[in-house]
Formats: structure tokens, C-alpha cells, sequence
């Protein structure tokens, strides 16, 4: 396998609605924020992989094929992945296997989501003919799968609130989030209304516009570059069926998988210890302590003591900071969530997250999943090759 | 097996998009009656006016006002219009190359299917009450010069 | 290049785009099956030939075997709690009325669960191992969906024990494994 | 890109209307009957599983997601999605093999189109802001194109029926799962009446629903699995403008650049499969592949006899694998297309181990 690293990250404002840009507006945006990042022009890129959620969003169909101008495809190979809420991780993973693979040295790869052109959460709960299922939107599935863990480990019942008021804080250090609230308390969040028990709402992810980009090269051209490059050190991606007789909805076998086979590939045995911060994919508060524990950052049952030691905390001095960017509490344009997850590991390892870096941050790791928490997607960078 | 189940359903939504200020742009002027397009790096003016030059990539910004007078450069013959379609009777889609672009739109024609022909002159017949939308050109139809009726 | 002058607020920034596709929608085979069944006031599930595991509503197949799954098996009325949710927003083209119960139930017979409403309960008691029944529309108005089943409701009998949710026989749970 | 071993393949029969059919219920006996020939059970028996969809050909969000019960993904797989042509989900499983992640892989494609009305569906994936609110279908853009083609004497209707009538007949001799298939002259089809002049019915695919499946592997393994493959030499994709007035309709621009990527040149092409959808296209795509008459064009009759939108790309590759694993031919190529009017295509070469 060839070595291949970030070195380009693009990200743009994210909003409840980008209202001053078109759908392809907003992809070239943080495209060329890549670019840019990297030193780059377009006619240095060789493929493009492109990622978004369902199409559904902004009713157009494999919008690719649209944006192919704003992305500077003509010409040039372009990819469309989809895979569900997972897709900027599985998106990310790709591209690099477009230069892992040798078969090209520099690719730019693109996901969004525009969000306001649609309503996301009842566009996944059309109503289909026939459909036997109750839909309650997103927030409806995963709840039960939280009490479930909440029943299990015996967590506070504030643990979630604890990690709602912790990303916020970390996303005010950060000028793109969506969600801006350096005055956040816990008092707020647990006055905030109750949607789907134990749900808040400010325990639950906004819905957002945005786009997230990177440009990702070869050990060759990754030397070039004006900044650092950033290695990728393993890359994974798992996949379950959403329902089966005996799945452990809670922890699930798809998730542990996948961070087993980074981890290997990393050479990392001990994730608390060995990496420095980790971007998680974290869309509804209490996934911080059950991810915790399908990570491996602790034991089953025990993740909410990281969380409510701080342990997870940039502002309290934890030893493995989760989400400093903020994380999908604090702006979650679908499409991109993931990908801004590996990027926003890439910054950190490259040491220019700016007022949420964590010092001496030298490997992280970068998580999505998606669809019934049954999609993973996660990589390992760091700045030693 | 028993009976299958079939119903019919609609799957839509009226999504709200922003424009941004190229697409934004080409729609305030059609309101008002007028077409703009977009001057490529080569030269090349796009109409509708084209966001990112399809070749470099880079961001256009300078319009150009074209007439709404044009060419017809190929056409099809919708002789059974879909319910999606904007005529209930027969009409065509053409390719429509106006008077000071470079690169042909897409938009429908309504004559008289022994008119059509390629290179057939043509003007934007505009909806009673133009409202920012592409079909504010309700359609094009056959020119009609000064002195003709 | 206007003649009139236009304020910037004017000008076009958005614009409404009606995007609606008409389908006719099939069920599966597997659906049309169950849906038949419960037309008739009964929920059915179907056994997968590997794993033994009982699905409902079936989808035709063991998602775990990849095997496609055709022996038919009547579940029961009875159902058990794996886990649930209080929902305080109003579901969309659902009249009900939050704050109402959303919970995974598996019925006796069956190894998953579905999700259903409850009722005739009291929310705050509401609790995981619980037990309930359905409890039907009059049968009038049954159709081909899972709302013929107007929601589930608790019934007095002992919780099943964590262990054994999701593995109740159709004979039921007497308080006994 | 590392050559790559195509050891089997599997498509169900191109019907109008599966009628009862989800997509597990289409995608199952593919999979199955694929992974049996060469002694496989289920995606846990490859290292990496891929597949292509596009949600609203039957208009319910994440089908794919359905798919993946098709499977029997417990314990858990390695596994992605392509929106896309299943052609590109072999595209991502050859770099998933090529970097040395996985040895082999399954490939699936599936499209139930029936329930939606397909041409009308396929206008909202043009530019939302000045196309597709005027729900321009995809049959009319490439009836434009055809006029380009005609208008400019670079092909004629005869040419087109040509293409028809052959297309029908090949599907008649060599394809169990063609939808339309039968002998018919070119002056019977001239005589028809247009339907979206200068198209008629019959320059155009028919809708059909469907899976097809494949499984690729190392030529190592391939070996040593002892089976008959083929051998992906080259494979290579190129996008195009979406403004299809500043594109030169009448060449297919991208497909020139990837066949020369893809090394159709390199020797005798004897087989083509071409994911042509209206007639006049197989003609543009055969120029730009450089193709003569020494090559057998879409001996399966191609998508003008069956057009399982989101496998058909696939299953053109694995009709070029079939002839070749069969040593009926030792070379060929296979197309693949999305997009109005040929925007972006796929060129991949076969040859025989």
C-alpha cells in the first residue's frame, strides 16, 4: 500500500441555512478552501470523490452529476459515494484509496449536505404505503437505544447533559460552528425541551448547511506542500444489518470491528493512551459514553466516568479530548459530518485547530457512522508517517 | 401468494433553494424581462449563466446581457407531452443558441411541428407575470420580425 | 443593466421549487404476506432455516443469514418491552398526541422487536421487561397495516427478566423461564 | 491499478415490472447464484462487498440500506455504496483490492424502476435551478443529441434501426434475460412512427427492474481457487460538463480519454458491451472507442434489449467476463454511462488470463 496524506482541508461556515450560495456554490466553496490550504490549483487534481447523504435532502437526484462543473471534473474521473450518515468518513476513506491504491497522486475529495433546501428529518420519515414502522424521526430510534445503555451501565441521568454542555463549549472556540453558545450550563440543557426521553433538545444535533473538502497525495507530492502533511495510519469501514435476532443495538459488533481493525493498522493497543484527541461522531449526547466504551476508551459500562471526569474535556484538562472542534452537536450539515470529523483529526494532528487544538497533538482519530448506528467509518492520522 | 399490494403515493417536497449570486442574478433579470449570461475564461458566454467556468473551474462573475432572440441548434418533437411537461399539447424541447451566447439552452418551443427546423429563428415568449423563475421564458416560439404580422 | 433601479433586497436569493414524483409502490412479497395476516387480525413472523430465529414483520429473509425466510409463524397477542421512548412532538399525518410511549417490542414467538405505540398506561411507569398486549381496532376497520393494532397496553403479569427478552415463546411468560 | 480477476457473474432476467419483488427479494438470487459459482456462500466469504443504487428510481430513501440484508452481514462486513452505476462500486472494490485491503470482493447493482415513471424521475437529476424545474426528461436530451448527430449527416435513421434491429436479433441468439429480443428488419422499424422525433420507441431502452452481481478477486486467488476469469487490464472513468450546449454532442469526449486510459488500443478488441441507452449513442460510443467492424458490438443485445438502471453498467462488464471466461473471445472492452447525454463513462478492458 502506498502512503498517502492530507494536505489540504477545506471547511465552509456552517448555518442553519447558507442562504447566500447555490448547492454548487456551497461545494466550491470548500473545495476551494482545500485547494487553497494546499497551495493548490484545480488542474492539480486528478479525481474527485464526492459524498452526501440521502439525495432526498435537496431533491436532486445524484447531484454529482450537476457539480461536476463547480468541481472542476471535466475531464477527470468523479466518484459518488452514499453510505448513509457514515458517508464524509466513508467518502474520505475512498479518495485515500485512490492514492493508496498507486492508481493516482492527488485527489480532492467533497461531501455536503444543504440542509434548508429540505426539512432532513421528515424527508426520512416519508411516509411510505404499507410501511409497517411507526416513524418518530431519528431522535425515535435512538432513544430506546439509549435508555437501553442508560439501564446497563448505570450512568447519571446527567451524563448527557454533561456532554451536551462540553461540545458546546468546545464549538464556541471554533468560529465555523453552526451553534454558538459560550454561555451554555447545565441548568440550560436540562431545562431545554424534552423531545424524545432521554432526548433533550440541546442534547440533540442542529441541522445544517455546510460542506467539508480535502485534498489528499502521495508521499511524493504530500512533501510538497506548504504545510505539514498529515499521514493517513489506517482507515476502516463496517457495515451491519439494521435489525437481526440479537443485535446489541448498544454496543454494536460493526462498531467495535471497525475500531479494532484501525486500531491495527495504526499500531495502537491502548486508544485512551496512545492517541492524543479523537473527533467522534456524537449527534445526540448520550453516543459520547456509549462510544467511549465501543472505541475502547473504556470499559463496557464505564464510559460515563470518562465523561463526567472530564476525562473528555479540553476545558478541563482531560487526557483525551473528544469533539474539541464541537463535534455534531454543535453543526451537522449530514453529508459532511463525518468528513468534517477526519478533517477536523487532521487539524489537530497538524497542530492548526486554532482555539480548540490540543497541544502537542500528534495522532487522532476520526469517527462516523450512520443508519441504524449499523455503517462505520473511522481512520487513524498522525503526523509520524 | 396472495394478492400483491400496490397503492400509489407521492413522494415530494417544495424545497426552498438559495441561489447564490450568479443563478440569483440570472433570475432577477429574467423578473424584468432580460436575459444575462456568463463570459467563460475562454470567452464563451453561458447562458444560463454558468457558476463555475466548466473547464478551469474558476468562479464567473461577468455578465453579459444576450437578447432574447435566437436560434434554434436541435429540437425534438414531444408529440405525447407528460403530465410533468409544461404543455398539454404537442410541443418541442430545443436547444436554443440566442443572439450574442456562445453555448445553446435548453427550453421548450411551441410551433407547429411542420415549422420546426434546425436554424429556425426564435423569441422568448414570456410569462404574463414573470416571477424569478426559468419559467419566466414560458417558452420560445417563431420569431416575428417587423412588418410581419 | 436594469433600467430600474432595484434595491439589493429585491433581488432573487430563493426560490421554491416543487419536486413531487408519483410511484406505485409494491410491497415485497414477504410484506404482502404479513400485511394479509394481519388484515385478518393476526401478526405473523416467519423462521429463518439457519439461525432458527423467528422476524416480524418478516422482510423475506434473515438480514443475519442472508437467507431468505418462508415458514410462516403465528406470533402471539402478548408482547414484551426491550426498550421504548416518551415522545413530547406530534408525529407527522399521526393524530396522536404527545407526550405518548414509541417502544421496541418483541411479541411471544418472535426474536426482534418492532415499534409500536402504548397506552392505557402511565407513562413515568413505563419500564424495560414489561409486559403488554395489543389491543386491536374493531374489526370493521381493519386494513392491510400494523395500525389495526391500535396500540399495545401493560398487562399484570411479572417482568421478563433482561436475560430473556427477545426469547419469550409463544406460550407466553408466566413468571417462569 | 493492479490487474484484477473477474471470476464470476450473475443477472436476473430484465423484467418490465417485478411486481412483488423488494429489493432483498431482487438482489438474493443474484448474489447467490454468483457467489455458488465459484463455492462461496455470503459476503462473509469475500474480504470487501460493494454495491450501486439510487434511492429514487423507487422513490424510498436509503434502499440500499435493504440490501445489506441480502447479505448475511453477521458477523459484521466491510462494506460501501455507490449512488451510482454498480460499475463504479467495481470501480471502488478494484482500489480496495489494488491497495491491499481485500483479495476479493462482491459487486452488486440493483434497480427496481417500475414504480416511478423513469425519463421524468432522471429530470431531477438535472441543474435544480434551470433545468429541472422544467422537468425535461432524459428521453428528450438525447433525442436532442441525436438530431446534433443527424442534422450534421453523421449518422442516419437507417443507421440508428441498424443498431435496433441488431440488438434485437443478437438478444434472440445469446440472452435468456433479454426484455425485448426478436427479428426485425430495419425498414419495419423505419416504419414506425417517431415518438420523440427524431427518436422512436425503439431507439430507446426499455425500463426494466432487476439485480446483477459479480465477484473479483487477486489473480492469485484466482488461481487458486481454480475457476475460469477474466482479467481486468484497464478500467478508467471521465466526467463532463453538465452543460450539455457546451459539450460537442456528437463525440463522446470522456469516453475518448478513458479509453485511451484504460488501454483499449493495446490490442484487438474483439467483444464490446456498451451501456448505450438510445441507438444513435452506440454509435457515438463505438467512434470514441475506436472500434471497426472486426469488433462484435453488444452481442447481448446491450440496453436497448433490457435496462437494469444502476446494474446495467455492471452487467455490461460482466457480459464482456462471461465471453471471455467461456474462451469464446480472448479480448473486449465494456462501457459504462451516467448522466444526460453520456456525460461521464466508464471504459474497462478485458482479457483472457
Amino acid at each position: 500500500m502506498q502512503y498517502a496524506a492530507v494536505t489540504g482541508i477545506g471547511q465552509t461556515q456552517y448555518k442553519a441555512r447558507r442562504g447566500d450560495v447555490s448547492i454548487a456554490g456551497l461545494v466550491h466553496e470548500a473545495a476551494q478552501n482545500a485547494l487553497d490550504d494546499a497551495g493548490l490549483g484545480w488542474d492539480a487534481i486528478e479525481a474527485v470523490i464526492i459524498g452526501k447523504a440521502p439525495d432526498m435532502f435537496e431533491g436532486v437526484i445524484m447531484p454529482e452529476v450537476y457539480l461536476a462543473d463547480a468541481l472542476g471534473c471535466s475531464g477527470k474521473p468523479m466518484l459518488r459515494v452514499h453510505t448513509a450518515g457514515s458517508v464524509g468518513g466513508s467518502t474520505a476513506l475512498v479518495a485515500a484509496s485512490h492514492v493508496q491504491s498507486g492508481t493516482f497522486r492527488r485527489v480532492l475529495t467533497v461531501t455536503f449536505e444543504k440542509q434548508s433546501e429540505s426539512n432532513a428529518m421528515w424527508a426520512l420519515s416519508n411516509p411510505q404505503p404499507f410501511s409497517p414502522h411507526l416513524n418518530a424521526g431519528a431522535g425515535g430510534y435512538f432513544a430506546p437505544i439509549m435508555r437501553e445503555y442508560m439501564r446497563r451501565s448505570g450512568a447519571p441521568w446527567d451524563t448527557g447533559i454533561k456532554v451536551a454542555v462540553k461540545d458546546r463549549l468546545h464549538g464556541s472556540r471554533n468560529p465555523l460552528n453552526h451553534l454558538q453558545m459560550p454561555e451554555i450550563t447545565m441548568q440550560e440543557v436540562e431545562e431545554s425541551p424534552m423531545l424524545w426521553d432521554p432526548i433533550r433538545f440541546l442534547e440533540s444535533c442542529p441541522s445544517s448547511d455546510g460542506a467539508c473538502a480535502m485534498v489528499i497525495a502521495d508521499e511524493g507530492l504530500a512533501k510538497e506542500g506548504p504545510k505539514a502533511p498529515v499521514w493517513i495510519r489506517g482507515g476502516a469501514m463496517r457495515s451491519e444489518p439494521t435489525m437481526y435476532a440479537g443485535r446489541d443495538e448498544v454496543n454494536p459488533q460493526a462498531g467495535r470491528d471497525c475500531a479494532a481493525d484501525v486500531y491495527a493498522q495504526a499500531g495502537i493497543d491502548d486508544p485512551r493512551k496512545q492517541l492524543d484527541c479523537a473527533e467522534v461522531y456524537v449527534p445526540f449526547s448520550w453516543y459520547e459514553p456509549m462510544w467511549l466504551e465501543n472505541l475502547g476508551f473504556a470499559e463496557e459500562g464505564e464510559g460515563w466516568k470518562l465523561t463526567m471526569d472530564g476525562a473528555t474535556s479540553l476545558d478541563e484538562g482531560g487526557d483525551i479530548p473528544w469533539n474539541c472542534s464541537g463535534g455534531v452537536l454543535c453543526s451537522n450539515p449530514i453529508g459532511a459530518s463525518g468528513m468534517i470529523r477526519f478533517a477536523e483529526a487532521a487539524r489537530q494532528v497538524r497542530g492548526d485547530a486554532g482555539a480548540h487544538q490540543v497541544v502537542g497533538a500528534r495522532t487522532a482519530l476520526g469517527h462516523a457512522y450512520g443508519g441504524g448506528a449499523q455503517f462505520y467509518a473511522m481512520w487513524v492520522v498522525s503526523v509520524d508517517k | 401468494m396472495s394478492d400483491l399490494l400496490r397503492q400509489q403515493f407521492v413522494l415530494g417536497y417544495t424545497y426552498t433553494r438559495s441561489t447564490g449570486p450568479v443563478v440569483g442574478r440570472f433570475l432577477t433579470e429574467l423578473r424584468q424581462r432580460k436575459i444575462v449570461g456568463t463570459r467563460g475564461d475562454d470567452g464563451r458566454v453561458f447562458v444560463p449563466p454558468m457558476e463555475f467556468d466548466p473547464v478551469t473551474a474558476s468562479a464567473l462573475d461577468e455578465f453579459v446581457e444576450v437578447s432574447d432572440r435566437g436560434e434554434v441548434v436541435s429540437w425534438c418533437w414531444i408529440s405525447e407531452p407528460r403530465d410533468s411537461h409544461p404543455f398539454d399539447e404537442p410541443f418541442a424541447w430545443a436547444l436554443v443558441l440566442l443572439d450574442g451566447a456562445d453555448v445553446p439552452m435548453v427550453h421548450a418551443v411551441a410551433a407547429p411541428e411542420a415549422e420546426m427546423h434546425t436554424g429556425m429563428r426564435v423569441q422568448a415568449r414570456w410569462s404574463e407575470e414573470p416571477r424569478g423563475y426559468i419559467t419566466d421564458i414560458a417558452c420560445f416560439e417563431p420569431e416575428v420580425t417587423q412588418g410581419e404580422g | 443593466m436594469s433600467e430600474e433601479t432595484t434595491s439589493s433586497e429585491d433581488d432573487i436569493t430563493a426560490i421554491e421549487t416543487p419536486v413531487y414524483l408519483t410511484y406505485n409502490f409494491t410491497a415485497g412479497e414477504a410484506t404482502t404476506r404479513f400485511l394479509h395476516q394481519v388484515r385478518k387480525g393476526k401478526v405473523m413472523g416467519q423462521r429463518c432455516p439457519g439461525c432458527g430465529n423467528v422476524y416480524a414483520p418478516a422482510r423475506g429473509s434473515c438480514a443475519a443469514c442472508g437467507l431468505p425466510t418462508s415458514e410462516e409463524v403465528e406470533l402471539g397477542n402478548k408482547a414484551t418491552v426491550q426498550s421504548f421512548t416518551i415522545v413530547w412532538i406530534p408525529i407527522p399525518n399521526n393524530p396522536i398526541q404527545p407526550p405518548y410511549i414509541v417502544a421496541n417490542l418483541v411479541p411471544d414467538g418472535a426474536n426482534i422487536s418492532f415499534i409500536h405505540l402504548m397506552s392505557e398506561c402511565d407513562n413515568d411507569s413505563v419500564h424495560i421487561g414489561q409486559r403488554v398486549e395489543a389491543v386491536w381496532k374493531p374489526e370493521e376497520e381493519w386494513d392491510y397495516a400494523m395500525d389495526n393494532i391500535r396500540y399495545f397496553r401493560p398487562l399484570d403479569e411479572p417482568d421478563v427478566p433482561i436475560e430473556m427478552i427477545g426469547k419469550v415463546p409463544l406460550s407466553g411468560w408466566e413468571g417462569k423461564a | 491499478m493492479k490487474d484484477i480477476a473477474i471470476v464470476s457473474f450473475a443477472q436476473s432476467d430484465c423484467r418490465r415490472d417485478a411486481g412483488a419483488c423488494n429489493e432483498v427479494e431482487l438482489i438474493m438470487p443474484v448474489i447467490e447464484q454468483a457467489m455458488q459459482a465459484v463455492g462461496l456462500n455470503n459476503s462473509q466469504d469475500v474480504d470487501f462487498t460493494c454495491s450501486g443504487s439510487c434511492d429514487y428510481q423507487q422513490g424510498a430513501a436509503f434502499a440500499f440500506v435493504m440490501g445489506v440484508d441480502a447479505l448475511g452481514a453477521v458477523p459484521p462486513i466491510k462494506e460501501s455504496h455507490v449512488e451510482m452505476d454498480a460499475a463504479w462500486a467495481l470501480y471502488e472494490s478494484m482500489l480496495k483490492i489494488s491497495m491491499g485491503q481485500a483479495e476479493s470482493a462482491l459487486i452488486y447493482g440493483f434497480g427496481k424502476s417500475s414504480p416511478g415513471e423513469l425519463p421524468t424521475v432522471l429530470s431531477q437529476q438535472l441543474d435544480p435551478y434551470y433545468l429541472a424545474p422544467l422537468w425535461v426528461d432524459s428521453v428528450s436530451l438525447a433525442a436532442l443529441q441525436a438530431r446534433v448527430l443527424l442534422d450534421r449527416g453523421l449518422l442516419s435513421e437507417q443507421d440508428m434501426a441498424a443498431v435496433v434491429a441488431r440488438s434485437r436479433a443478437n438478444a434472440k441468439a445469446n440472452n435468456p434475460h433479454a426484455q425485448l429480443a426478436g427479428d426485425v428488419s430495419v425498414e419495419e422499424l423505419l416504419a414506425e412512427s417517431p415518438w420523440v422525433a427524431p427518436l422512436r420507441k425503439h431507439d430507446c431502452c426499455p425500463i426494466s427492474d432487476g439485480a446483477s452481481a459479480m465477484v473479483i478477486c487477486t489473480i492469485e486467488k484466482a488461481r487458486a481457487w481454480g475457476k475460469p476469469y477474466a482479467v481486468i487490464r484497464g478500467i478508467d472513468h471521465r466526467m463532463e460538463s453538465h452543460n450539455i450546449g457546451a459539450r460537442d454532442l456528437t463525440r463522446s469526449v470522456s469516453t475518448e480519454l478513458a479509453a485511451a486510459q484504460a488501454g483499449v488500443d493495446r490490442g484487438p478488441v474483439e467483444v464490446a458491451e456498451l451501456y448505450a441507452p438510445f441507438s444513435h449513442q452506440e454509435i457515438i460510443l463505438s467512434q470514441a472507442l475506436g472500434l471497426d467492424d472486426s469488433t462484435e458490438i453488444n452481442p447481448s443485445g446491450g440496453v436497448l434489449a433490457g435496462n437494469l438502471m444502476m446494474a446495467s453498467g455492471l452487467s455490461r462488464i460482466g457480459e464482456v467476463a462471461t465471453r471471455i471466461m467461456s474462451g469464446d473471445v480472448r479480448r473486449g472492452v465494456a462501457h459504462a454511462t451516467s448522466g444526460p447525454c453520456l456525460q461521464h463513462n466508464l471504459v474497462a478492458v478485458l482479457e483472457a488470463a
